[in-house]
């Protein structure tokens, strides 16, 4: 009974979150869009010579989705802070860890999934080659679920700050960097043809400790972040 | 139990379990190529990447150095005792660059099979002793290894 | 039926203690009104009795137990109307009510439409929140004690924006509810008409 | 009986007159113990088979090192007790922690980066160990702008612990990257499970100037907490008086 109202709360909590998303879904494409422009103003800025394109390219896609998801996040747990939405949750009867879970999915699946969507449209601006691509898609598929998950704390932890963005950043970044390193990597190595199941198997250990820990992080923090 | 401890218990083990896995998979991908610098035994076997930089670590072969005629280019074999591979820099090398040191240097690696390096590291190992200690444990290792030789012929 | 007990509760704001020393008990069927002056700090006592906010020393307790340790247990059993409404200002009435519903213990006994009828929203129940007046988005705010098995309300100036016919049929709901066994913690500036209420200030 | 002696110590004004009795003498014996550090070890020691005088930097640098990774691992599991135990002085201590803790991280880097350039070759290269020693440089600088962006110092200390916390996962990142990968970075020295590869006349001033280092984050630290103590126990009876007895 108890489980069946708990993934009843989840489902609600869930679609709530989409619902709204699709109601505001012009602030929605924002980070999407800055996301394309940033990758599209390297070729523009460096000149289109394409072997450089390639070299920096996976680096430079990765680090536009690691903003990208930065400006995204503040909009997780915001505006359910500003209308006392975010005191509801905290006193519901289902463990707060558990929605925050729900909360996170649907900011996944809103600002990180089209990421990972339009992302081959980007690599090949960047003039990547097919197998690097597809190495991108699935960094950004197991990457982008972390920065959501990483950027939960930090957003929970900044929410009553009136200027929390520039903090958020300092302290949401530095956490993004051993994912920007590693996937990357894999796709510049994926570029020169050697394989990469060794980056991979360390982004999936980065995204199944980040999915068991941060959930706890983020609701203890927002625990403080009411008080 | 109470429901709540059971739930507790529950959450603790899933947190545990997904510890648990990410170590799991970290280690896993210890065991594969996860790493800073390739060996010349692997450029040799092909495992390095032919039109890409990277960077190759191993030892300055002894006497193998030549400096060509221009002064600020120098030639040298790097080797991890298995296999070796020339290496051609331009520049100035660090202090620590001597024969037999570990070296990283990053480059890429020409149709000729020449190493061509842009940038020469000279990694240091993680021993501090003074000159004459390491002169008396040198002439100790020469001879505990004819020891054993001798030991090996005597047997 | 359990009973909420605070024992020795220190608040402190920003280096400033607001209150200490603070005890009492809320029995089945009672209504608590805390009074004080502005920034007495009713509603962080509010606040510390939802289990929002820790109490800088001292307990709260349900039925004998930690409210902090309960957690959830202790929250299938609170309704809180705070400053915030707490509505969702893109989703309508009814929508807003389903949620509040499905993140507690939802009560049976009542449907949405009933608190909507109640509550004079069932016209506007497919429009955005956004558009309701603020006493409208008060009262929406309100519906959320009734969808609900909860049996403790904690209401922080519930009152405000409602008018005079809606002050009155909230009185009278409160009232129902501590007749039926319930309990209520509410602060307010208005002078409340209730029978059988306990009072606390926090200024003295 | 132990027990106890905790709790009194957990006491506000009972801690700000035990660390005050505690920071002379502990200041005093960390400068002797700097000065004989740094006079055996620059002087005394001999020079290195391979670095000659150069690697005499590992005086600083090393004790800089452990010491930006020890005080991490205080603040944050200071920081767990403040969350559990809600106990006042572990936030105090956490957070006095940090501004030390980012300056020895800050100085582990600088003396790396001045090592590198005449050993390595370079300033600074993007490699395992140093790369998470610059990360660990900026979740002190987290902590230290979260808690100073938090009006209210109480819920500011716990959400500073709860980043502090998250960031520990960085520690072993550190501490093992140099074996974990084919780093340029040397693997460790004195911390192997077999004996050191350190000639003792060269070790004796290492560990003399760590204990010398953590001698002075502890007097450092003991201050920090001092002042933090005093500014946010300032409406107290015991502050009062305090101040009463300084002007009487």
């Amino acid at each position: 009974m108890s489980d069946l109202s708990l993934r009843s709360a989840f489902a609600v909590l869930l679609k709530r979150d989409l619902v709204l998303a699709y109601r505001r879904r012009a602030e929605i494409a924002n980070p999407l869009l800055f996301f394309i422009l940033i990758t599209a103003l390297f070729p523009l800025g460096l000149g289109s010579n394409k072997p450089m394109l390639q070299a920096v390219g996976p680096g430079v896609i990765w680090v536009a989705a690691l903003l990208a998801a930065l400006l995204s996040l503040d909009g997780m747990f915001r505006s359910d802070f500003e209308d006392g939405s975010l005191e509801q949750l905290m006193l519901s009867s289902h463990p707060v860890s558990l929605l925050v879970v729900a909360k996170i999915s649907a900011h996944w699946l809103v600002t990180g999934l089209p990421l990972v969507v339009v992302a081959p449209l980007l690599g090949v601006l960047l003039s990547l080659p097919g197998d690097a691509i597809a190495v991108l898609v699935l960094t950004l598929l197991l990457g982008t679920p972390i920065l959501s998950l990483i950027g939960a704390v930090g957003v929970a932890l900044t929410v009553g700050l009136r200027r929390g963005g520039i903090i958020l950043s300092l302290l949401v970044l530095p956490l993004y960097v051993p994912v920007l390193i590693f996937a990357s990597d894999a796709v510049s190595t994926a570029a020169a043809g050697i394989p990469i199941t060794a980056q991979l198997y360390i982004i999936g250990a980065m995204l199944v400790l980040a999915l068991s820990l941060a959930p706890l992080a983020t609701a203890a923090s927002l625990r403080v972040s009411l008080s | 139990m109470t429901p709540r401890r059971k739930k507790r218990l529950y959450l603790v083990l899933i947190i545990l379990a997904g510890i648990g896995t990410a170590t799991g998979l970290a280690l896993t991908a210890f065991d594969e190529n996860l790493m800073f610098f390739y060996s010349p035994t692997e450029v040799r076997a092909g495992k390095a990447p032919t039109d890409h930089p990277f960077r190759l670590g191993g030892l300055v072969t002894e006497g193998s150095v030549e400096r060509q005629a221009d002064g600020l280019t120098v030639r040298f074999e790097l080797t991890d005792t298995q296999e070796a591979v020339t290496v051609q820099y331009t520049g100035i090398l660090p202090d620590l660059f001597r024969e037999g040191q570990g070296i990283v240097s990053k480059g890429r690696l020409g149709a000729d099979g020449v190493f061509v390096a842009d940038e020469v590291l000279a990694k240091h190992d993680e021993n501090y002793m003074p000159p004459e200690v390491a002169d008396a444990l040198k002439t100790a290792h020469e001879q505990g290894v004819q020891g054993t030789q001798a030991k090996t012929a005597v047997q | 039926m359990p009973e909420l007990a605070a024992e020795l509760l220190e608040c402190e704001r920003n280096g400033r203690v607001l209150f200490s020393g603070l005890g009492f008990s809320l029995q089945p069927g009672q209504i608590l009104m805390l009074e004080g002056r502005n920034g007495s700090g009713k509603t962080s006592l509010l606040r510390i009795l939802c289990g929002i906010r820790l109490p800088d020393a001292g307990l709260v307790s349900w039925g004998g137990e930690d409210i902090f340790k309960l957690g959830p247990d202790y929250h299938e059993h609170v309704s809180y109307v705070g400053h915030r409404d707490g509505v969702k200002q893109d989703l309508t009435p009814r929508e807003n009510l389903r949620i509040a519903r499905a993140m507690g213990k939802p009560n049976p006994d009542v449907e949405i439409e009933d608190v909507l009828e109640f509550f004079d929203l069932y016209d506007l129940d497919d429009v955005p929140t956004r558009t309701l007046s603020a006493g409208q988005q008060r009262r929406l705010a309100l519906g959320r004690l009734l969808v609900t098995r909860a049996t403790l309300w904690l209401l922080d100036e519930p009152f405000t924006s409602l008018d005079r016919h809606g002050i009155d049929r909230f009185e009278k709901l409160m009232q129902e509810h501590g007749e039926a066994g319930g309990m209520v913690a509410l602060t307010t500036h208005h002078r409340v008409a209730l029978p059988d209420t306990k009072r606390i200030n926090l200024s003295s | 009986m132990f027990m106890r002696w905790f709790h009194e110590l957990g006491s506000p004004p009972y801690f700000y007159r035990f660390a005050g009795r505690l920071i002379p003498w502990l200041g005093g014996l960390c400068l002797v113990l700097l000065v004989t550090g740094l006079y055996l070890g620059l002087i005394v020691a001999p020079s290195d088979y391979q670095q000659g005088e150069s690697y005499r930097i590992i005086y600083i640098h090393v004790p800089s090192a452990w010491m930006s990774l020890f005080i991490y691992v205080v603040m944050a599991a200071c920081g767990a007790i403040a969350l559990i135990w809600r106990m006042k002085l572990a936030e105090v201590v956490a957070i006095s922690s940090a501004p030390v803790g980012a300056s020895f991280t800050f100085l582990a880097l600088v003396t790396g980066s001045l090592w590198g350039k005449p050993m390595w070759g370079t300033w600074w290269v993007w490699d395992a160990r140093l790369t998470s020693e610059l990360l660990l440089l900026f979740l002190y600088l987290g902590v230290i702008a979260l808690y100073s962006a938090i009006e209210d110092k109480r819920q500011a200390a716990r959400a500073a612990s709860i980043l502090a916390i998250v960031g520990v996962v960085n520690i072993p990142l550190i501490h093992y990257s140099v074996e974990w990968w084919n780093t340029l970075h040397q693997g460790p020295t004195v911390t192997k499970f077999d004996a050191p590869s350190i000639d003792v006349r060269m070790l004796v001033p290492l560990l003399i100037m760590a204990l010398a280092f953590k001698l002075f984050y502890i007097v450092n630290m003991l201050m920090r907490a001092r002042c933090e103590l005093l500014s946010r126990e300032r409406n107290s009876r015991w502050v009062a008086e305090l101040a009463e007895a300084d002007h009487g």
